[in-house]
């Protein structure tokens, strides 16, 4: 991989960067930022994350799991309780929704782990640790021969730092 | 009589105080950062906190022993009172572990601002709560050695739990909530953890950090599946918290028993929960904020607010003792009658009143402002609420017990030096793993406390707006609503 | 080992103990245990099947009526004791003392071998040596004026040891019973010419007792209770009764009227009621409403024949005896309700205790030079003034036969232990004409014990030359059945039931009574302000049940106390001495002072306090004699074991030694004043609140009231369904509402769990259920402690039961603290005066209160592990090994009659132990023992239900109506408890449950109880306002 | 920050965890399965049962009437081996050659035998069996129910005719017990696992009941709920 990595103290700055990078059409770009921000949604405009699929998908999974549980529970050894009868929806619709909340809110997690790429086992090019603190960072994936282009662009724009990465 | 009325002196258009901007005191991401994870390393003080700590855990830890190897006629256990100091305990923990849930679900979902600066010490309060709490269900049994009867696991024996039971929905729910809470407290720290990790000199510690953060790198593909999956996590969080305390409260609702066979136990529970959780939090964060010297991310504004919620909480559960009363009374069924009068004049009245006091009495000050920004104040009233939940769990179970439908097997109840070791042994437990955490972890959502704070900007966009306003960017996610007032 | 299998028919021990800790059982044990070794007989008993119970017909010796038992003995321990239904006295009924032999016969404390005291103190030895030992003191010993003091019994026993004592140049022995009523006697005697006339209740058409006790020892009290059931049950023309003394005893809490008369007023009031006195006169002495006498005078007069009992122990009781006997007469009871011609000749032949008396003056007049004791204990059961300590040591030898160290044993010089009635053989005729045998149900528990006290004295006349033929017999046993009118065959065809028609040969005649040894009148000499009421405990008699904890555990029927002592004072007295329940206070009169806590009882005179005899052993001295193998906590004493040790007081130390014109010693004559002393303690009592607070547990109905319809009840949409007879006969409350489909469904699989698979007729088949008729009940408490037995329950008022650390030792510390396991408990409600004044009457009902098997059973669907369920056959099961101990279901039980294993009770390597060895050779093999942390609770002999499916599943049969019953309703004396299926109409229970005065407990919760209770019946006075019933 | 593969492990690590927790809960590693100690005598069963047609009732006698099945008393044993010593001149083993058993030797220790013929000693010991199957103190097992049932030994003890030295067949662990409570007890089943089929010769037979119609019963089911064998 090879790119840009550039460092931004001001937001406006790294905003209008992008915009104008993207304008440009000169490559792929990552944003870091230290704090979500919406400039950057508007600007970068991806489409709406797809985590909550898994969530709705496993949610149902888990609602349905949670009820045959013990319904299957019942069924499999019929004791009677109290004089109830062996399979008691009712009761069962608490075990339903804990079960349901716990596999949907496990697979939540499990698909934003997967959606976002973590855990990410390397993380040697194009990042930089100033970007969990206080600086915007933009790491443009490009081809060689619009690198300077790139690093034009971003210095244009106010870039405290542009690195060339690959 | 007044023929003109008289127009306020100032002429201004009247302001309230939390109108201000949040954190006026924070200034940047990186005094934030430097603020907050300087918070971390260990002092002497703490270590002997901690020392403290560990000491009561260890007596909680030697009296269970004790009590496995003698029988749980070690414990106070009076028949009929055949739950005591234990459950009491057990439910005290689950309710404080609600509040934190409150604080980063609930009021996420409510977009309530004074919950950013709370709510990491909410969440890992309710984490360790709930861990707590869970070790008493095992810790009462006659039987601890064998509570795996109680896991639904497939085994030659062919016979499971019972899922009819409300003690197996217990099972159920709170491992459930000690999960999700768990992985939501975590899921909230991997911002944070990375910003440890990048400011961490020690190669040691760096890499358990790194290895903690997941290779987070703040890009804006994580951050974008990252809030989605939060919002989703708070989401399934907020019918949890209810579902767990009433599942909590089915123990006592789905039971005969007069004083326990009512339907108002749920929500009656889940405010009593929240009431009690939100004590605990005060009991947490004033000393907090003045040890870590945290005044200007934890402000009075924030107290207040956390304040007006426990006023609202207590008068919700001062409406439910009441409603227990009213229902008493107008069931005309002569056990439960017998039994509410027996609650605030026979044996067990004076845990009625340290209960009716502390929930009902002592909160009502919160109608003044004055009181509720008084940190002094609200630490004692915390520390009352605490007594009063733990009471209200004891007036709930023990008397109800003792005074049951047989007049034959009316009890009493003492609990003995093992039920107060194990009961100070949990506060010991609870605030090991509180210490551990504080001075590991950052007590502040550093990520999501930059979001409040203005970013800095350009000098190109500060001479083209005039120097005057932040326009477009002083958008900050989660401020509160009040806050547009300075706009 | 062959010819000890003939001589006594059951050789199995040795072997056997060690497959008896392997039945000792335990619910906590893991899946991969030790697995131990199989120990097989060496020679297969020819009777006895493994697993299988064998049953031996032998007589009861725990007190003097000599009734019938029935021994269980699995592999050659014996297991549990029944009535015997041959025997003419107890007709199969056992009280609580009857199963506390078992007790006796394993108590840990028992001497294990003989015993001899030098100056170093007490050894033990050999069986020979102490045998030689006695036959060399002996021939040296001056045998002129020696003393036999032996626990009464009736047989051929006592003929033996006299001719024994005879051929030793000795006086006849002194038959002791210090538990009889010697006025009784004495008035018997005078007026019927016979010790104890059959009493028949069931003619009476009214019945009144003069402080009678005949439900709780007073004479031979289970056939008492047994008539007296029978005459009670009659419902229509029922007799009423009337009790009449300053303390309401059990009998007197199952009065329809209590005349709380003046202690020492009973004389007045039985004059007046013989016409010899005027009513005025009787109520002015008595402080009796004169117009409550007149009625029972008008009473009296109108019914014949009438019941008159008379057990006053003052100083006038034979006077008052005698006045009774001419009412009785006059309302035409002899041959009717009293009847001289069937005696009970069990009582034939008690020493008088002023004849006891007389011989301890002779001993301090240095006058004896052998004194031997056998089975009785002077030195508690004399009054302290007696001073029979110091009398008894100026005596040169004392033997003593004792199985239990006790504290005349203790001063004795030799000790020869006797066997157990249960080890050995003997007869006895508990009723003219009847021949009730006793032979050993089992080899002695201690092999070091090799013969009886008659085994003893016939080796040792063989050593006498002079002796030896006129003992021929090997030993006594071949005594016995060269006595024995149909000889060896006879006595062997005899044997199965025990029960044989014959007559003993009549005892020689006692001897004349001596003249008494102090003033009759004890009360000039006595202070204070209160009468003192002493009374023989219904669980401890005379002090000989101290030392078995299953009566030390079981609640008084009164006051609901175990393990203590305490003194009864009325509400109104206790409020003017300003002390409460559980303070301590002291009692003094002139002879001494005793301090126990105060018990408020409603039925005290207002002028007496009451305190029972039979607590208050001395704690004795250290001696580290026993096996310490054998789990022995803290030191070993003498004393009377460790069951009695440290509790209560001897109500004894208070009394003057006064005799009364029967030679009995005067119990109730004595003042004595009460002070406070500011301690207090919580007293071990299993009482709760003595009141139902409209609860409708124990309800009752009047007899004028009984063939009244009831009236209509107004039913509300919603309310809890009334009609529980449906549920009866589902053993799933559900089922009856047809909610669980019909029965039928079974083979179609819908519901397979609920089904014998096998059964076509699906699970209505069976519906384990029990009536329990209130009307019958006295609150004798027998099938509490049947229960004990049965079910391997563990008592848990020792005070070593306790936890280590800052622990309080005490006894009866877990039972203060509520946690006894009484699985069936007896509930004693007060109904009416409820501002506890005095001269209010009040009504008693006792309740049995079990697990009541509920078809909606509260208790089980909270359970997380399915440790508690409904079984097909309708039992609330609960299932030990699986429980993990939550005690939810506890918390969850209106009845509250589940009970926690709060220590570990059955775990032989606990402190808190319950069963030291050999109490464990007890333990029934079919019930497991249960370890700490599980619940417990009625099961309804569940094992006895499978015993039975199993025998009858081996026949190729059913099981048949009333083939078999509970251990409550076996003990039962009078007949309250019945048990069956109740969905086969063949079982007496399914009667029973339809009865007009069928209710269930808690009906409005919806449980569907299998337990019926049938409505306590009150007769009210005709014309008196009666109290409300319900 | 380089790769952190270690990672990759936990799936595998929680995979293994949930494995080892099944095989334990499912292979009845915790039962006695398949135990077989040394007894005190050599007692062969295949000798009594085979050769000479023993019945199992003769020794365990109380098997069909009692909950226990009843341990041969040493007289029992005595019984025939008073006349059959350990020295062996003529034997139907071993060839018919002429032979010293150990074994038999060891059982005239126990029973003070001095010689064949001279019955039972003072000085007899009960034989100190190993105990193999050992059902958990809280279960209640009646024997006589099963066996009167027609349950074959071998259902449960494996054929034992056929054993040196016994071992444990069966798991005896609850859910052994309870599979055939439900899915009932088939004559054909059992009778084939006690090592005959109802063509075979000499398959036992009861009076009325041929073998083959014996085997071709209908499944016999039980109850199972707790209570039938835990109280």
């Amino acid at each position: 991989m090879q790119g840009v990595l550039a460092a931004f103290h001001e937001l406006d700055s790294a905003v209008e960067a992008i915009e104008d990078l993207k304008k440009q059409r000169l490559g792929d770009i990552t944003v870091y930022t230290p704090t979500p921000r919406h400039e950057f949604e508007h600007a970068l405009k991806h489409p709406l994350s797809k985590v909550r699929i898994f969530t709705l998908i496993f949610g149902l999974c888990g609602a349905s799991f949670g009820y045959w549980i013990p319904v299957w529970i019942s069924d499999y050894w019929p004791l009677v309780v109290g004089g109830k009868a062996i399979v008691t929806w009712v009761p069962f619709t608490i075990l339903g929704f804990e079960v349901m909340v716990l596999i949907g809110s496990l697979a939540t997690v499990f698909a934003m782990f997967g959606l976002a790429g973590i855990p990410r086992l390397t993380m040697t090019v194009g990042y930089d640790p100033r970007f969990a603190s206080g600086h915007f960072g933009v790491w443009v994936v490009t081809d060689p021969e619009r690198t300077d282009d790139v690093v034009n662009v971003l210095k244009k724009h106010g870039a405290e730092e542009v690195r060339r990465e690959r | 009589m007044a023929t003109t009325a008289t127009p306020l002196p100032s002429g201004q258009r009247p302001n309230i105080p939390s109108a201000a901007v949040r954190f006026p005191a924070v200034k940047s991401y990186e005094q934030v950062d430097a603020e907050i994870a300087g918070t971390l390393g260990p002092s002497l003080g703490w270590f002997a906190a901690l020392g403290v700590a560990i000491l009561c855990m260890l007596l909680g830890a030697t009296a269970w022993t004790y009590q496995i190897h003698e029988g749980l006629g070690a414990a106070g256990y009076q028949p009929p009172v055949m739950w005591g100091v234990y459950i009491v305990t057990f439910v005290f923990w689950v309710g404080i572990g609600h509040a934190g849930t409150l604080i980063s679900a609930i009021l996420y979902l409510f977009r309530a601002g004074f919950r950013t600066s709370i709510y990491r010490v909410s969440e890992a309060m309710t984490v360790f709560a709930v861990m707590t709490a869970g070790l008493f269900p095992i810790l009462h049994l006659g039987r601890p050695w064998k509570f795996f009867y109680l896991i639904p696991y497939p085994n030659w024996r062919l016979i499971w739990p019972n899922p009819k039971s409300p003690l197996v929905w217990d099972v159920f729910a709170i491992l459930t909530y000690l999960t999700v809470s768990a992985t939501f407290f975590y899921v909230g720290l991997i911002p944070d953890i990375a910003i440890l990790r990048d400011r961490e000199k020690n190669p040691m510690r760096k890499s358990i950090l790194a290895m903690l953060a997941l290779g987070w790198r703040n890009s804006d593909r994580e951050w974008r599946h990252f809030t989605r999956a939060y919002l989703f996590l708070a989401a399934f969080a907020t019918p949890l918290v209810l579902s767990v305390h009433s599942v909590v409260s089915f123990d006592f609702a789905m039971a005969l028993s007069p004083g326990w066979h009512a339907t108002i136990f749920p929500p009656y529970f889940v405010a009593g929960a929240i009431f009690s959780g939100i004590g605990m939090v005060f009991t947490i964060i004033i000393p907090l904020r003045k040890v870590f010297h945290l005044e200007h991310y934890i402000t009075l504004n924030d107290i207040d607010a956390a304040a007006k919620l426990c006023l609202f909480t207590s008068c919700v559960v001062g409406l439910a003792y009441l409603t227990e009363f009213q229902v008493a009374w107008m069931s005309g069924n002569r056990f439960e009658i017998d039994y509410f009068w027996n609650r605030v004049f026979g044996q067990w009245a004076w845990a009625a009143w340290i209960m009716l006091i502390c929930n009902c009495v002592i909160p009502l000050s919160l109608f003044s402002q004055k009181l509720r920004r008084n940190t002094k104040w609200l630490f004692f009233l915390s520390l009352t609420t605490n007594l009063g939940m733990w009471f209200e769990r004891f007036v709930i179970v023990v008397p109800s017990l003792s005074h049951e439908f047989e007049p034959w097997q009316w009890g009493t109840y003492h609990p003995t030096f093992v039920d107060y070791s194990i009961l100070i042994g949990s506060f010991g437990w609870f605030f090991m793993w509180f210490l551990l955490f504080i001075k590991q972890l950052p007590v502040m959502a550093m990520a999501e406390i930059k979001e409040i704070v203005l970013p800095r900007l350009s000098h190109r966009f500060h001479a083209a707006a005039g120097g005057t306003e932040e326009a477009g960017f002083a958008n900050p996610g989660l401020t509160d609503t009040t806050s547009g007032g300075s706009h | 080992m062959s010819q000890d299998t003939t001589k006594t028919g059951v050789k199995r021990r040795d072997f056997l103990k060690v497959l008896g800790a392997s039945s000792a059982v335990l619910a906590t044990t893991a899946c991969s245990e030790e697995t131990g070794k199989l120990i097989p007989y060496l020679v297969s008993p020819d009777e006895t099947v493994p697993g299988v119970s064998t049953y031996y017909a032998t007589t009861c010796r725990e007190c003097a009526a000599a009734c019938g038992l029935v021994a269980e003995t699995r592999d050659g321990r014996a297991i549990k004791l029944e009535g015997n239904p041959n025997h003419p006295l107890n007709r199969g009924a056992l009280c609580a003392r009857g199963q506390s032999g078992l007790q006796a016969l394993y108590n840990p404390d028992r001497f294990r071998s003989p015993m001899f005291r030098d100056s170093a103190g007490w050894h033990a030895t050999t069986w020979e040596d102490g045998l030689a030992r006695l036959g060399t003191a002996l021939g040296t010993a001056q045998k002129g004026g020696a003393v036999f003091l032996n626990q009464h019994e009736s047989g051929s026993f006592p003929r033996f040891l006299d001719s024994w004592l005879a051929a030793n140049g000795m006086p006849a022995h002194l038959s002791v019973d210090f538990e009889a009523d010697s006025a009784a006697l004495e008035a018997n005697h005078r007026t019927y010419g016979v010790a104890w006339p059959t009493l028949n209740f069931k003619d009476a058409k009214l019945i009144v007792s003069f402080g009678a006790d005949f439900l709780e020892g007073w004479g031979a009290s289970v056939p008492q209770q047994l008539d007296f059931a029978d005459a009670r049950a009659k419902l229509d023309g029922a007799a009423r009764f009337w009790y009449i003394g300053p303390r309401r005893s059990l009998t007197g809490l199952n009065a329809d009227e209590w005349i709380a008369c003046n202690p020492g007023s009973e004389l007045s009031i039985a004059n007046a009621l013989a016409g010899k006195g005027s009513i005025q006169q009787a109520a002015t002495d008595s402080g009796v409403d004169p117009a409550q006498l007149q009625r029972l005078a008008s009473e009296l007069a109108a019914a014949k024949p009438a019941l008159v009992l008379s057990g006053v122990s003052g100083d006038e009781a034979l006077d008052v005896a005698l006045a009774v006997a001419a009412i009785n007469q006059a309302s035409g009871a002899v041959g009717t309700t009293i009847k001289p011609a069937t005696p009970i000749t069990a009582f034939d032949g008690i020493a008088r205790p002023d004849q006891v008396l007389a011989a301890v003056e002779r001993m301090r007049g240095g006058q004896v030079g052998v004194a031997f004791v056998r089975g009785t204990n002077p030195a508690y059961a004399l009054p302290k003034a007696a001073n029979f300590a110091d009398a008894f040591k100026k005596v040169a030898l004392k033997v003593s036969f004792s199985s239990y160290p006790d504290e005349t044993t203790e001063m004795c010089d030799l000790v020869i232990p006797d066997l157990h009635s249960l080890e050995q053989w003997g007869d006895a005729e508990p009723v003219r004409g009847t021949i009730s045998l006793q032979q050993p149900a089992m080899d002695p528990v201690f092999s070091t014990i090799k013969g009886s006290t008659g085994d003893v004295l016939i080796a040792l006349a063989k050593k006498d030359a002079a002796n030896a033929a006129k003992f021929p017999a090997a030993d006594y046993r071949t005594w016995l059945i060269s006595n024995f009118a149909g000889g060896a065959a006879g006595l062997a065809a005899a044997l199965p039931t025990a029960i044989v028609a014959g007559t003993l040969a009549p005892r020689a005649a006692a001897a004349a009574a001596p003249a008494p040894v102090a003033k009759p009148s004890a009360i000039a000499s006595s202070q204070g302000d209160l009468f003192l009421v002493t009374y023989q405990s219904p669980t401890m008699g005379d002090g000989r049940g101290a030392n078995k904890p299953w009566l030390q555990e079981l609640p008084d029927p009164v006051t609901k106390i175990t393990w203590s002592s305490w003194v009864e004072i009325h509400p109104e007295t206790a409020e003017r001495l300003g002390v409460d329940r559980g303070d301590i206070v002291e009692v003094k009169t002139a002879n001494g002072s005793v301090r126990a806590p105060v018990y408020p009882y409603l039925g005290i005179h207002k002028n007496a306090i009451a305190i029972p005899m039979g607590q208050g052993h001395a704690a004795g001295t250290k001696m580290a004699l026993f096996d310490p193998k054998h789990h022995n906590p803290g030191d070993l004493q003498w004393g009377y074991g460790r069951y009695s040790r440290d509790i209560g007081v001897n109500a004894l130390d208070l009394l003057p030694v006064g005799v009364n014109a029967a030679g009995g010693i005067v119990l109730t004559a004595t003042k004595a004043s009460v002070s406070k002393t500011g301690d207090s303690r919580l007293l071990p009592s299993t009482e709760g609140s003595a009141r139902q607070h409209g609860r409708e547990i124990a309800r009752a109905v009047n007899a004028a009231d009984m063939n009244k319809p009831e009236p209509e009840e107004e039913v509300l949409p919603g309310d809890a369904s009334h009609a529980f007879l449906p549920g009866l006969r589902s053993p799933v409350a559900a089922d009856a509402q047809g909610e669980l489909g019909a029965p039928t469904a079974a083979d179609a699989g819908t519901h397979k769990g609920l089904y014998d698979p096998n059964d076509p007729r699906g699970m209505a088949k069976r519906r384990w259920a029990m009536t329990i008729d209130l009307a019958r009940c006295t609150g004798c408490s027998a099938c509490v402690t049947a229960c004990y037995a049965e079910n391997n329950i563990p008592t848990v008022g020792g005070y070593w039961q306790n936890a280590t650390i800052w622990a309080d030792v005490r006894p009866g510390f877990n039972i203060e603290r509520g946690r006894e396991m009484n699985w069936i408990r007896l509930e004693r409600y007060f109904e009416g005066n409820p501002d506890g004044k005095f001269g209010q009457d009040f009504e008693t009902r006792f309740v049995p209160m079990l697990c009541q098997h509920c078809g909606n059973a509260p208790c089980e669907p909270v359970c997380p592990v399915y440790a508690t369920y409904h079984s097909p056959d309708g039992l609330n099961v609960q299932v030990y090994n699986r429980c993990v101990g939550t005690r939810y279901c506890s918390n969850n039980c209106p009845y509250k009659v589940r009970y926690f294993n709060w220590f570990g009770y059955g775990e032989q390597d606990r402190k808190q132990y319950a069963f030291p060895e050999p109490l464990n050779w007890q333990l029934n093999p079919d019930v497991t023992v249960r370890g700490k942390g599980v619940m417990e609770k009625c099961s309804f002999c569940v094992q006895r239900i499978r015993e039975s499916e199993n025998r009858a599943a081996a026949e190729h049969r059913d099981v048949q109506a009333d083939e078999f019953t509970t251990a409550c309703a076996q003990a039962c004396p009078s007949r309250a408890i019945t048990f069956g299926d109740a969905a086969d109409p063949n079982w007496t229970v399914a009667q029973l449950a339809h009865d007009r005065r069928a209710y269930h407990v808690f009906e409005e919760l919806n449980t569907y109880t299998a337990v019926v209770y049938l409505k306590k019946v009150n007769h009210p006075a005709t014309g008196a306002a009666a109290p409300a019933a319900n | 920050m380089t790769k952190r593969r270690k990672w990759t492990a936990i799936p595998g690590l929680i995979a293994l965890a949930v494995g080892a927790v099944m095989l334990s809960a499912y292979s009845g590693a915790s039962s006695s399965q398949h135990n077989s100690p040394v007894q005190p005598i050599n007692f062969p069963h295949t000798v009594h049962v085979q050769k000479l047609g023993m019945n199992c009732l003769y020794c365990h006698n109380a098997a069909n009437k009692s909950m226990d099945p009843g341990l041969p008393a040493v007289s029992t044993c005595v019984g025939c081996h008073n006349m059959i010593g350990p020295d062996r001149t003529q034997s139907d083993l071993h060839g018919g050659k002429p032979y010293k058993s150990e074994e038999l030797a060891k059982l005239y220790k126990y029973a003070d035998i001095s010689t064949p013929g001279a019955g039972m000693g003072p000085n007899a010991k009960p034989i100190p069996w190993v105990r193999i199957h050992k059902l958990p103190e809280y279960v209640h097992f009646p024997h006589t129910r099963h066996v009167n049932a027609g349950v074959t030994c071998q259902t449960c003890h494996g054929q034992i005719q056929n054993m040196d030295r016994v071992y444990q067949n069966a798991s005896l662990n609850m859910g052994w017990c309870v599979s055939c409570h439900v899915n009932g007890y088939s004559p054909k089943e059992g009778l084939e696992a006690a090592g005959y089929s109802p063509q075979q010769a000499g398959t036992p037979t009861t009076a009325s009941v041929s073998p083959a119609a014996l085997a071709s019963g209908p499944r016999k089911k039980a109850r199972y709920d707790c209570a039938n064998c835990h109280y």
